[in-house]
């Protein structure tokens, strides 16, 4: 559900910044159903990869091979990142919070970890320069906190003015998706509202799993199930391995 | 001009305890087999500069090879986290490991100024996030014209930078191709730089998307095939994703690790 | 996604009077079709931005259609000079010329700076000369980390950049080779951007060395076949080296000048 | 007489920055004598170029197809000129002063120029960077002048701690190559010294061509005479047009 929530996010034409795991399984399939013309754009360099299967890494070599050109990792973060070129950009996370800040650097306090995680790689920059932001995370009181262990990546750091202020070109994330719903940024506050819940998911369900006092949308939705076209993609895409 | 030498006495020669060393491949062309040395070498004290730090810079901390790491993403591509990297941060095992992070931008932008002759560059980014606060290597700048704040990251010369490629002919001219992410920069920032290669040919055939780093900009090549192994090298050989899954649990556990290791890293010549 | 359309709406539509035009190609591909078109159409109170003004700017300059001029070096190449934009500086003819001068490395770094979505590029340069007084878009700036002394000059984001390259598919991804200079950086550098080409093909096969610019960074090609002559276009037609020297004499008179641009400029068609 | 002394200030291996006409005649001149192996960069982004007749422009098609490899513009100044990777780096000028600074920009006042010159170029970095830079130019009082119109490359600025003074990192001018001889700056002062005399020039020539009041080196030598096997070498690069 999540991979097909996201992937209905996604316009034909659009340039987006893709990462390994769900983003990359939302986008190729995204490109299988109604954007066949996505541009995919791994950080590892490669620009408009058409991989056949979803790659491991980003260092595939399927997608080195499909693509349009491979550029270097300075070009990928300097002349296409930076500018605010990349339409679509994917994050994951071990933390969000209500402002859609991310954490995935650690756990527990930054000098002793409790949990050390993988870091920032492109994620500061990702959501800092991408037009839009789309955020993918399993839904739990240990992920979706009142307060982050660290700040990996600005959303919108403690509310409406703080990406003027930081200098941040994009507008930020747009939508938080889940394994129970989605989220949405309040249009004034910048606060995540609960717009969507996925079929068959208690409202409930969804609030004690928020470290936060969720708020819900005047008019929360039900997403929309999947089709039966969605379902035999993703199938497809899974069938033919990673 | 690049000298043509064989890995054990590169990395003999060019790399010193206390070093600081940038092994360079982004996901492809990882320089696997110069770590093993380094490793088989028992060097000491090393600062280790990596994006990525992948298998290599795991397998180097675990065994005891690496006091400090600058770095923007450690984990393992695709599978999780590196166990050797997490236990050394975590519980300083076998040793405990200081770092220097950074975004990707971050530390590729400290490469570009290394290469680029300058103390540093400028960027947009760190402006709210955590790496700000917590890295001295960053620091705000302000534009001359427009009064507009930035960051510059402070620019970083290894002592010693290795990038592994395809191939090089008899001169020491150097080819790559496929996914080259951050080598061309690595490589020129480094003080003294060494290239391993699958292959020494007679001539370098043009190749389409190729980068040729020229010999007079490298201070020595070694033959060393399958270098890049579990990573790959595009026209030679496959990324082998079952290791990077299998590695999982191989570094998860201190004894299976060094088992592992003695076995394969160890008692293998270079 | 860049747009395929004709030299003459090309410039029509993505041109204003008193806009800041990059014409870029270090020797090599100058898109010297685009320069004839602007003068056809004769806008006027341009900005031009170019390494190497060259004959398509001096052209552009006697023909009245620049106000303001940012160079690095203004001669013909393995000639002399450019007689007509030695007679603006030198005689306000037929306007004023204002200039903003560079080196070649400091306005190579004002394009990259504008390419990389950045206010300024610092760089190591301009200290002593008399260019770091007369030349506004240099200033000085201080390493936070070194305290070290060096020059930031300001980006540079044209309202419309031209190059010109061998070939584009039918999706507008374009393709050039050979000496590809500042090409790409004068391209992402601008808010509006035009290639020119010298045919449009159905697949662009790989070739060693090339550059392939998407054509989603793109805002519109145009084919122009010999659209750099009398300079060159790799694998299409060489440097008429001949015409270069032969520019020096028509060039050095108004009237020679007016008399030949109008027999084979402005009644040709475009 | 001016390109034989330069080639011989070439070593094989050498890396020399090279631009169109005298210096580029040099150095083509050297790798066909003593220095097979010379790495010749034009500024247009070849590294390593062999070609088999002098080129008009830096950009002539031959230089790109003999190269070893063919860079951006960037690449050559930011990665290859401005760190000091560059062995000696070859200037002319309009005008020289006592110190080897250097003007090719105006003739006169920089804003009401006399005569406007094509300016820069690459050469206020070739003659900050380079390890080492001879300059090649012909002597007459209008060209060796007392005070520069405009200081285009910094040699020594006002005297021996200039450079440091302005974070220049290479060597500076080592000669100055003239068609009536040879000049080098002083160990300690960093004036121009006249070292030599080209054969059958007298040493009151060189005097009467120099805009301000010429030191003579003690020990002022001749320069050895063009060999055959120079002039057989300078005669058939010329024969092989441009």
């Amino acid at each position: 559900m999540m991979s097909i929530a996201a992937a209905r996010q996604l316009k034909d034409n659009q340039i987006c910044f893709i990462g390994i795991g769900l983003p990359s399984k939302a986008a190729n399939l995204a490109r299988r159903l109604h954007a066949p013309e996505l541009v995919m754009i791994y950080e590892s360099g490669t620009l408009g990869a058409k991989p056949s299967k979803l790659p491991l890494s980003i260092g595939d070599g399927e997608l080195a091979e499909t693509a349009d050109s491979i550029v270097s990792v300075p070009e990928i973060f300097n002349y296409l990142l930076q500018p605010g070129r990349i339409d679509v950009g994917f994050l994951g996370a071990a933390q969000i919070d209500r402002y859609a800040n991310l954490n995935s650097t650690v756990i527990g306090d930054y000098r002793k970890p409790t949990v050390r995680l993988p870091g920032a790689g492109g994620a500061p920059e990702i959501a800092g320069a991408c037009k839009r932001v789309i955020i993918m995370l399993r839904q739990s009181p240990k992920s979706f906190v009142e307060k982050l262990s660290f700040v990996t990546s600005v959303g919108f750091g403690s509310g409406p003015s703080d990406r003027d202020a930081f200098g941040l070109k994009g507008a930020g994330p747009v939508i938080v998706i889940t394994d129970l719903g989605m989220l949405e940024p309040d249009p004034v506050t910048k606060e995540l509202i609960l717009t969507h819940i996925h079929p068959n998911i208690e409202v409930e369900k969804v609030i004690e799993s928020t470290g936060w006092n969720l708020k819900i949308a005047n008019q929360l939705r039900v997403t929309e199930p999947p089709t039966k076209r969605e379902l035999e993609a993703i199938r497809s895409l899974v069938a033919a391995g990673a | 001009m690049a000298e043509i030498v064989s890995l054990s006495e590169a990395i003999e020669s060019l790399l010193n305890d206390g070093d600081i060393v940038a092994l360079e491949g982004f996901t492809h062309l990882i320089p696997m087999s110069a770590g093993y040395e380094i490793i088989r070498q028992a060097k000491k004290n090393l600062t280790v500069v990596r994006l990525t730090p992948d298998l290599i810079s795991d397998q180097m901390i675990g065994m005891g090879c690496v006091s400090k790491l600058i770095f923007s993403w450690g984990g393992n591509p695709g599978v999780g986290s590196l166990h050797r990297l997490r236990d050394a941060i975590e519980n300083g095992w076998p040793l405990p490991l200081e770092i220097d992070e950074h975004s990707h931008a971050g530390l590729t932008n400290r490469f570009v100024a290394g290469a680029s002759g300058l103390p540093f560059a400028v960027m947009r980014g760190y402006r709210g996030t955590g790496l700000d606060e917590v890295t001295p290597t960053v620091a705000p700048i302000f534009c001359p014209f427009t009064g507009e704040e930035l960051r510059a990251v402070a620019a970083i010369n290894p002592d010693l930078s290795v990038i592994h490629a395809q191939r090089a002919d008899r001169k020491g001219n150097v080819q790559l191709w496929g996914i080259t992410g951050i080598q061309k920069e690595a490589l020129l920032a480094g003080n003294r730089s060494l290239v391993t290669v699958e292959e020494i040919v007679d001539e370098l055939d043009p190749r389409p998307g190729d980068v040729v780093i020229p010999s007079w900009l490298i201070t020595a090549v070694a033959v060393s095939p399958g270098g890049s192994r579990p990573s790959y090298a595009a026209g030679y050989y496959q990324r082998d994703n079952d290791f990077y899954i299998a590695w999982d649990a191989i570094s998860r556990d201190r004894e299976t690790f060094m088992k592992w290791m003695g076995e394969n890293v160890l008692s293998a010549a270079s």
